[in-house]
């Protein structure tokens, strides 16, 4: 079982699938949609399979399997899940069918469906990757397929946004390769001599000078923080989803942008400790300035998709907060959240999509009073919206107060005021669905479909993950934490970080003595 | 005397064997045009096939040396004329595949352009040979000779198109700056003969180690000339400030003579830089190290830069092939920071892959643009490639593998040379050229990228469908898919390659 | 005895290469017959020969002057070539000057 | 039977979940007696679980029920359990209690809207929420129902959501309500920094520091502020009417708007550790509420919004007694304000629909003859709130003005003052709605829509209700009678749970001008409305509720929304410009640089030539000869 | 005496290449550079390099400069090119500046490294003997370096000359017919 190399058929299966559907002839769109979903559902299952083989309660990497690659340069084919890396390639595994099989691109399927396999492959691959090298590879490749898919399948503007999505978080990826051959090039002095790009490898032996590890971690830092997006580079992200069709908006949203928190935590905490703890303050700051001006931001899109699409770059700031917190709580929680939103704001721009099918515009002042037209998909959009705001009982919420409350002991003042991102949430939110879905409906959208069974059972999955993850969290928590405890200990072996403890509570004798004399105390 | 001088003149003894890529060039070349002169036309292909052929049996040559050198170690050639080392015969060999495949997709396009006959390919054997001269000579006029061989022939060749004005314009802008730069690199040869007695490396290295140390200001002459030279080679590289001709050029030449140019040429042109730079002058090292920092820079940026607003594909690519060549100038300057007359450093080797891949990467693509360019090279706007993707979905997709390989993207050939040569700046410290490289692939992306938009993405324009069908005929389709072929293969197995790299 | 005042000395021939190559290197830069650019280059090619000759016997070394030999030879060769495409293009733009073949450009 | 207290909540989710389920199937009537009987079923529970506890000693009255593990990472423990104890239970039995009745009232009052079972669905997500918050053994399972009642509260009040005037009123309730959970949020990361969990028990049993017992306090404080509508974010309970009556009646009277005022009592001990001026500022707060909303409470005309007010300031009344450390007269207050005030709202929807939808005073009057039922009980109510013994508002209200007193005379006065003014607007509404000439025949000139034109009483499960309550708004007192500490059960019965004081002063002549003051504002109202012997005070400043409101919503209109608007324009302009800017530079750049590229040979001589000088100045002048 | 000869034969050399430069006549330009050719090879004489001499008025005053002028001739281009106008403003400045730095430049190389030590060169074995010879030992010495040392650089000068060839054969080859295309632009006085 273990030795069945699980990880790299998640990677193959794909790109396997990509390439046979370039391959079939354009004349058979049915085998064309088979093949593609055979192929999907297949990765789905396997994703499914790891989450269920995964031994909870264990930090280290799982399923590993590595193979040499390009001897010369010390690069091997080494794959590995642990807590923090397997929900998200469940996601991914789940969230990819359901676009293949649920979202129709109304042209050159065949073309659209083989790019979402690569993508998919890609996408798998940076999740699973232990290899600086093959990391990197993974993660410039996913460009490609997402260009083209917003290039050929997106709206008005799509070329513009593309390029700038390409361009954008090219510009990172560059400061990377940088940063990762230098890593690379630099840790060969330590033990071993020989260069090597494992990534385990590097963060357990490699030991660099603190000016040194920083440079490097700022290397990594950039590209990240274009994909996650951070404050200020953020900007490429409203025009990509807005432009991009729906299955491209749900997988970027649900998946691509993780890439960017999940290599903060692997490629840039965990390989640089001593400089990620240094860089705090800033990447604290940055991301509460995000959440607040993408919330902000948000509040002021007459475009509906725009709009969720700037609320992606406020919750991303959670997960950036949580994940410099440094806090067991906090990083799990930045861990969850990323998976959360997955799921929210990807069944959010699904919505989204399935109105513009309808109605053929996502401008707000256009659309009114659905909710009488449609109630049931009003209730749909309605508990994702929910989810979205972080009402508890809903996934949304539980990582978001666990990020929060576990950067409360180390970033007190910037989690006061991320906090009241919370509020702007409901504000920006809450106003769309008003607009949107409330009052009398006008000519025009008093004939707004209801929701279909196609699209319910679409989106059911999503509904019930939101319930689930939010009404019983602690199956996913229990395989996530052990591994965020193994890397706070990498941390804290590796600078002078000390992950603060709440003082837990001392009981008095009595409550009333406590209370009179420290009341008094209280008037002195 | 007659007497004395039968007695005294012994020539060098020569090895033939060593040179039998430079001979079987030069009997192909003669073949080609005595042949082709006495015979009646040859049928279809003929020419072309035969051309191939040749580079192949010259290309087989270089790699039985290879393994000759394997076990005998490199040697001395013609009176130390010329020397056969790995380095050289990496190049040789990399040429015989730009010859190969050039010829592969000059066939068809000389059929169309009805400029058929032996002539253009006998050049292309005669410029290969003088690459080849240049990227293992061991002496400064050889070296020279070798360069204006190759340069003469690429005049020739850029101005062979009878019916294009633009092709003489290229010819004749090329020629004069060509000779005009030749003078320079001349010149610089003198100087540094006036410095060293003689225009040997060997020679001229040992009269530096017994003077440079001594008298160091005294040698401005030798400085002087060392500029001279870089100037010559710089200008072969096409590198910023030297680079004004490639794009004129480039574009004005019949398609795949850019292509034979941007391959061969270039290779040949980074041969006799490295040597001269690394084997001839490696006393000057910290003299040329920042000139050729700055230039790299300049070359780098202002490739990509200028590439953005051009519309015309094969310029975009000429300007493309300029920040190329600011990537291997990078390569060259990390090189530059070893000791002693060696080539044996990553940077050489990375200079090296970066050639090689890159050859049979420009190549495809120039390939591609003469398919597309259609009779008269009429159509190499942007515009020409609209609806590639819906009319000839095979070849647009050939087209999108090369571009994104030349853009640097992961699991194509073009990343893995992009990689080595950053891993070889950063091994030497030279961290801010290597992120200036890296933004600057970024910028000349763009390009690459409003390419594969008009392919797949722009929308039909009116009269499109009347415009002359592309065709892929079958030696262009061979040439295209095998430097796809390699671009990707290269791409996910580069270890056996990058092994073998010098 | 004049003689015995000032012998030419090689750093004079030098010089008068120098200044022999700056004028083919001005000629090029501002003539516009394409003829006439060829005779510049000329010029330079002479100039770095005259700086062969008078190193070599300085030296009191054959090899510059055989690299002078060939130096001509490529002189001639090149001349050959570019004549070649002189003729060419004259053919079809009689009258042509170098700037009036600046189609490609930008 | 302790063990059963999961029945509590998890009947009313039921219900949800199978009208979820078949709601439409039901129908009209059906799943409205089906909602009913879930929380009638889970009131039974209650009674059940109370007398178990009942017969209980007074340690062993709390009770813990852990459920499973609800967020158990790192250092943070946190169980989805529920705490049964004397406050607990008490909540549940009045919010059950309460809430079967109101059920049952909806039944008749939704008769006939097309979202019927839509209605009953969220009130019994609703009743469920709520019992999660009161039996919450942690801040976080508190905070669940916390949200869960808000976001029941927004559902409810846009129910019908066509009217743009209801949406917004859900909107507003809501983001209102966030602002205070971002308090409440705040407050438990304190807590859990402080002592490392978030149940009560840690947290009450804590020797916290001055400081964090300060910070937590006030910042529940603030979330008590959102959830109880006390100033300053008030503003959206007076909107929150525009919801159907009987949530008005359960959610902004009853239940929902008090959960402030519990979790307060909930955490008395932390509020004891605190630093004297967090009460002091608590106090003042729920006295200047009490105070203000009565104020405006005497200028509004529309039946619902008087009571809404009145509820505000009855709020603010809690709060007073919360701050000077009287809880148990807070909850005692808190019990019999819901008794009446359901009773009150429910009368008053009775009278709408009597009135076919029609919720302005001016067009009511004389109805006592027409719906006497609904009269005689909405008087009941009337008694109560005014504070005449011995109806059960007198009671309670007395122990706050008490405690109030021991706290400072200033605030004793400002509860008096309040006091008086509810006895003059309650009067004023009696008089307007029940007495008086009939003024609803000319209402209906402009809008006679309706069939009938006559009012009429509402049916029997509408009426049912009013009666229960009414008898329980006369009897309600009589839980906590000040004579003497026997008859002080509702202390007794708290006492293992809340702090408890005793009160220094002299209850008597307290009482005693309580009363009087009482009856002034009964004589006045009726001097004003029913003799007519002097005008009507009732300024436009008061109706418009000191223009706070507007104040409020022109800010937000106005600067909030330029401020919001400026932000996007620079993510656009600013951020992105520069990212576009430096597109624009490059093409620039390039644009001016491919001038060079003249295409003419001698330019690009002349450029080598350049270029070979720079070199030779960098090999010969600066490495050579220098 | 040396002085003398030196004196007008760098006379000769620079008043021809100054002629080439700045005569309008391409003709004239052609015969100032057969001045300037005369004047190198004296120097050569005087170089004592007599076989290069030769060779240099041969080849290049022979042979190369009537090349010129018969193409000239062949195709009417001695037309007089206008010296007083220049399109582009800023050439010849730059040129000027190019020109006179170089000079400078070079110039002071020449001057810094003229007391540089003479490497020692070693000849091969058959040029030594050579210059043993009592007859005129450049031209044998010449010859033996030639086949000796540089004999693959001799080779490949004959390589050139094929290339030559074969670019006269495609350049200059009579053009099918039709295939002309004559763009008759006026005498370029731009």
């Amino acid at each position: 079982m273990i030795k069945f190399p699980i990880l790299t058929l998640l990677v193959l299966v794909p790109a396997a699938g990509a390439a046979i559907v370039a391959l079939i002839s354009k004349r058979q769109p049915d085998l064309v949609k088979v093949v593609a979903m055979i192929a999907s559902v297949l990765t789905g299952g396997m994703a499914l399979w790891v989450l269920f083989a995964f031994k909870s309660q264990n930090a280290d990497f799982q399923f590993v399997s590595q193979h040499v690659w390009i001897k010369p340069w010390g690069i091997s084919w080494h794959l590995g899940v642990d807590g923090i890396s397997l929900f998200l390639v469940v996601l991914t595994g789940v969230l990819f069918p359901l676009v293949i099989i649920g979202i129709d691109p109304h042209h050159d399927h065949k073309r659209y469906l083989s790019w979402m396999l690569l993508l998919e492959a890609g996408v798998m691959g940076s999740f699973i990757s232990l290899d600086l090298f093959l990391f990197f590879v993974f993660f410039e490749i996913v460009l490609v397929p997402m260009y083209f898919l917003i290039g050929g399948w997106g709206y008005d503007d799509r070329i513009y946004a593309a390029t700038k999505f390409f361009l954008f978080t090219m510009v990172g990826s560059a400061f990377m390769l940088v940063g990762i051959i230098s890593t690379a090039v630099l840790a060969k002095a330590g033990p071993g001599g020989s260069v090597t790009f494992d990534l385990i490898k590097i963060a357990e032996n490699a030991t660099f000078a603190a000016s040194t590890g920083r440079w490097l971690f700022f290397a990594f830092a950039i590209a990240f923080a274009v994909k996650v997006p951070l404050f200020p580079l953020h900007t490429w992200l409203p025009d990509a989803h807005t432009q991009a069709p729906t299955g491209g908006s749900v997988i970027l949203a649900g998946v691509l942008l993780k890439m960017g928190t999940y290599g903060l935590l692997r490629f840039g905490v965990y390989l640089f400790p001593e400089a990620a703890v240094w860089a705090r303050p800033l990447f604290l700051t940055l991301a509460v300035i995000g959440i607040l001006w993408g919330a902000v931001a948000a509040t002021m899109q007459t475009d509906l998709k725009r709009l969720v699409a700037y609320s992606s770059v406020a919750h991303l700031g959670f997960i950036v907060l949580g994940t410099f917190a440094l806090t067991t709580v906090a990083i799990t929680g930045s861990v969850m959240q990323s998976v959360n939103h997955g799921i929210s704001t990807g069944a959010l721009f699904l919505m989204v999509g399935m109105i513009y099918e309808r109605r053929h515009t996502r401008e707000i002042s256009k659309l009114k009073g659905l909710q009488k037209a449609a109630p049931v998909f009003a209730a749909a959009f309605m508990v994702i919206m929910l989810s979205s705001i972080g009402v508890p009982g809903l996934n949304g919420f539980v990582g978001e107060f666990m990020i929060l409350i576990g950067s409360f002991g180390t970033a007190r003042w910037w989690v006061a005021v991320a906090a009241s991102g919370v509020i702007f949430a409901a504000v920006y939110l809450l106003w769309a669905y008003q607009r949107v879905f409330h009052g009398e409906p006008d000519d025009d959208n008093k004939t707004f479909p209801e929701l279909k069974w196609k699209e319910a059972t679409l989106l059911l999955p999503f509904i019930s993950i939101i319930v689930f993850a939010g009404v019983f969290p602690k199956p996913m928590l229990s395989r996530i934490e052990p591994s965020v405890n193994k890397l706070i200990t990498h941390i804290e072996e590796r600078s002078d970080w000390r992950a603060p403890q709440p003082t837990v509570g001392v009981r008095p004798l009595e409550v009333e003595s406590a209370v009179t004399d420290s009341a008094e105390d209280g008037e002195g | 005397m007659g007497a004395l001088f039968a007695a005294t003149l012994q020539g060098p003894k020569i090895d033939w064997f060593a040179l039998s890529p430079l001979l079987l060039l030069l009997g192909g070349a003669m073949l080609l045009l005595v042949g082709g002169a006495l015979t009646p036309p040859w049928p279809k292909h003929g020419y072309a096939l035969f051309t191939s052929a040749i580079a192949i049996a010259a290309g087989v040559c270089g790699v039985l040396l290879w393994y000759r050198i394997d076990d005998k170690g490199p040697v001395r050639l013609v009176g130390n004329a010329l020397s056969l080392d790995k380095v050289g015969l990496w190049l040789t060999i990399t040429m015989c595949v730009g010859v190969f495949l050039a010829a592969l997709v000059s066939d068809d396009y000389l059929r169309r352009e009805d400029l058929d006959g032996p002539e253009l390919y006998s050049l292309s054997l005669l410029a290969a040979l003088g690459g080849i001269v240049m990227s293992s000579a061991n002496d400064l006029i050889v070296l020279f000779l070798g360069l204006e061989i190759l340069s003469i022939s690429l005049y020739v060749m850029a101005a062979s198109h009878r019916k294009r004005i633009e092709s003489q314009e290229a010819g004749l802008k090329y020629f004069v700056l060509g000779g005009f730069s030749s003078a320079f690199f001349l010149y610089g040869v003198a100087l540094v003969y006036g410095g060293a007695g003689s225009t040997n490396f060997d020679q001229i290295v040992a009269a530096f180690d017994a003077t440079v140390q001594l008298d160091r200001q005294n040698d401005a002459l030798v400085l002087a000339g060392v500029a001279l030279l870089l100037v010559g080679l710089a200008f072969k590289v096409a590198a910023v400030p030297f680079h004004f001709w490639s794009p004129d050029v480039y574009e004005g030449s019949p398609t795949p003579v850019t292509a034979f140019m941007a391959s061969v040429g270039k290779t040949a042109a980074f041969g006799a830089m490295l040597r001269v730079l690394l084997l001839a002058l490696p006393h000057w090292r910290d003299d040329y190290r920042p000139a050729l920092w700055v230039i790299a820079v300049l070359t780098l940026v202002g490739g990509s830069v200028m590439a953005v607003v051009q519309t015309n594909v094969k310029r975009m690519l000429a300007f493309s092939s300029i920040s190329h060549a600011g990537f291997i100038l990078v390569g060259v300057e990390a090189a530059a920071h070893g000791t002693g007359a060696t080539l044996s450093t990553t940077g050489v080797s990375s200079v090296l892959l970066y050639l090689l891949i890159y050859s049979v990467l420009v190549i495809g693509t120039f390939g591609v643009v003469s398919a597309v360019g259609r009779t008269g090279d009429a159509n190499t706007g942007l515009a020409g490639f609209r609806g590639l993707g819906k009319n000839q979905p095979a070849l647009a997709l050939g087209m999108t593998v090369l571009l994104l390989a030349q853009a640097g993207v992961p699991l194509t050939s073009g990343f893995i040379a992009k990689f080595g040569v950053i891993t070889a700046a950063v091994d030497v410290h030279s961290y801010a050229i290597a992120l200036i490289a890296m933004v600057s692939a970024v910028i000349a992306a763009f390009l690459y990228l409003r390419i594969m938009v008009s392919m797949w993405v722009s929308e039909p324009e009116a009269g499109d469908d009347t415009r002359e069908p592309v065709r892929v005929p079958a030696l262009l389709g061979v040439a295209i898919s095998l430097s796809v072929a390699f671009t990707l293969v290269i791409g996910f197995l580069p270890g056996r390659l990058i092994d073998i790299a010098p | 005895m004049i003689a015995a005042i000032a012998t030419p000395t090689t750093t004079w021939y030098l010089l008068l290469g120098a200044v022999l190559f700056s004028i083919g290197v001005i000629g090029v830069m501002v003539r516009r017959n394409p003829l006439i650019l060829f005779m510049c280059v000329e010029l330079m090619l002479n100039a770095v020969n005259l700086t062969f000759v008078a190193l070599a016997r300085r030296f009191g070394d054959i090899g510059g002057q055989s690299t002078v030999f060939f130096v001509m030879v490529v002189a001639a060769a090149e001349v050959v070539v570019g004549l070649g495409i002189a003729v060419a293009i004259l053919r079809r733009k009689p009258h042509a000057t170098t700037d009036d073949m600046a189609e490609l450009k930008g | 039977m302790l063990d059963l207290v999961w029945l509590i909540p998890a009947l009313p989710l039921a219900g949800f979940i199978c009208i979820l389920l078949f709601g439409r199937k039901l129908g009209d009537p059906k799943a409205g007696y089906f909602a009913t009987a879930m929380v009638g079923a889970s009131f039974l529970v209650t009674v059940g679980v109370f007398a178990d506890m009942m017969s209980k000693t007074a340690e062993e009255r709390s009770h813990l029920r852990t459920l499973f593990q609800w967020i158990p990472v790192g250092s943070l423990k946190v169980d989805l359990a529920l705490l049964a104890d004397p406050l607990s239970i008490t909540m549940c039995l009045f919010v059950t209690g309460i809430g079967t009745l109101i059920h049952l009232y909806a039944v008749g009052y939704m008769h006939g809207d097309s979202k019927f079972s839509k209605f009953f669905l969220y009130l019994n997500l609703f009743a469920f929420s709520m019992l999660m918050l009161v039996l919450g053994s942690n801040m976080l399972v508190t905070f669940l129902g916390w949200e869960g009642v808000g976001t029941c509260s927004y559902l409810l009040i846009a129910f019908w959501h066509q009217k743009d005037s209801a949406a917004t009123a859900g909107k507003k309730a809501f983001i209102t309500n966030r602002v205070g959970d971002w308090g409440f949020m705040m407050a438990m990361f304190f807590a859990f920094w402080a002592v490392g969990s978030l149940d009560y028990s840690v947290i009450n049993h804590s020797l916290l520091s001055t400081s964090t017992a300060t910070a937590i306090a006030l910042f529940c404080f603030i979330g008590a502020c959102g959830k109880s509508a006390q100033l300053p974010l008030y503003l959206w309970l007076p909107d929150a009417m525009e919801g159907p009556t009987p949530v008005s009646a359960l959610i902004h009277a009853a239940t929902m708007v008090t959960a402030g005022v519990y979790l307060m009592c909930r955490i008395s001990p932390v509020l004891e550790i605190a630093s004297n001026y967090a009460g002091w500022i608590i106090a003042i707060i729920g006295a200047a509420t009490a105070f203000y909303a009565a104020t405006i409470a005497v200028a509004q005309n529309d039946i619902k919004k008087v009571l809404a007010y009145s509820t505000v300031s009855q709020l603010g009344y809690m709060f007073l007694a919360v701050g000077s450390g009287a809880y148990t007269a807070a909850l005692f207050h808190m019990i019999t304000h819901a008794f009446f005030k359901a009773l009150l709202f429910l009368g008053a929807g009775s009278v709408i629909h009597g009135m076919h939808h029609e919720q302005d005073m001016r067009r009511m009057g004389a109805l006592r003859k027409l719906m006497p039922i609904t009269a005689i009980t909405f008087i009941i109510g009337w008694l109560a709130i005014a504070g005449v013994p011995p109806f059960a508002g007198f009671w309670s209200k007395d122990e706050i003005l008490l405690f109030a007193y021991d706290k400072s005379p200033i605030l004793w006065f400002v509860g008096l003052v309040t006091a008086l003014l509810t006895a003059y607007y309650m009067t004023r509404q009696v008089i307007m709605v029940f007495y008086g000439k009939a003024r609803w025949n000319d209402a209906h000139e402009e809008h006679g829509a309706h069939g009938d034109t006559e009012p009429h009483e509402s049916p029997w499960m509408m009426v049912t209700p009013l009666m229960v309550l009414a008898v329980l708004s006369i009897v309600g007192g009589a839980i906590n009678l000040p004579f003497s500490h026997t008859t002080e059960r509702l202390v007794t019965w708290l006492e293992p749970v809340v702090v408890v004081r005793e009160s220094t002063t002299a209850k008597l002549p307290l009482a005693i001008i309580a009363i009087v003051v009482g009856l002034v504002g009964i004589g006045l109202a009726i001097i004003v409305y029913a003799k007519h012997r002097v005008k009507a005070i009732e300024p436009q400043i008061l109706a418009d509720a000191w223009g706070y409101d507007r104040a409020v919503s022109n800010f937000m209109g106005g600067p909030g929304r330029q401020a919001f608007d400026g932000l996007a324009w620079a993510d656009g302009h600013v951020v992105d410009g520069a990212v576009n800017g430096t597109g624009a530079l490059v093409r620039s750049i390039a644009g001016k640089v491919r001038k060079l590229q003249t295409g003419n040979v001698r330019t690009y001589a002349a450029a080598i030539g350049a270029g070979v000088v720079l070199l030779l100045m960098w090999f010969v002048v600066v490495r050579g000869i220098l | 005496m040396e002085l003398f000869v030196f004196i007008v034969a760098a006379a000769m050399v620079l008043v021809g290449a100054v002629g080439v430069v700045v005569r309008k006549h391409p003709v004239h330009a052609a015969l100032s550079l057969v001045m300037t050719l005369f004047g190198i090879a004296v120097l050569f004489v005087a170089q004592e390099a007599h076989f290069l001499a030769a060779v240099q008025v041969i080849v290049y005053a022979g042979a190369i400069v009537v090349l010129f002028l018969f193409v000239i001739m062949l195709l009417g281009v001695d037309n007089a090119e206008d010296l007083h106008i220049e399109p582009f403003r800023v050439q010849r400045p730059v040129a000027a500046a190019v020109g006179s730095g170089l000079v400078t430049i070079i110039g002071l190389a020449i001057i810094a490294s003229r007391k540089a030590t003479v490497p020692v060169v070693t000849q091969s074995q058959a040029v030594q003997d050579a210059a043993l010879d009592p007859h005129d030992g450049n031209i044998r010495a010449l010859a033996r370096d030639v086949f000796s040392d540089h004999v693959l650089a001799f080779e490949l000068t004959s390589v050139l000359l094929v290339i030559a060839v074969v670019a006269t054969v495609m350049l200059a080859r009579k053009p099918k017919p039709g295939e002309l295309v004559i763009i008759e632009t006026p005498v370029s006085v731009k």
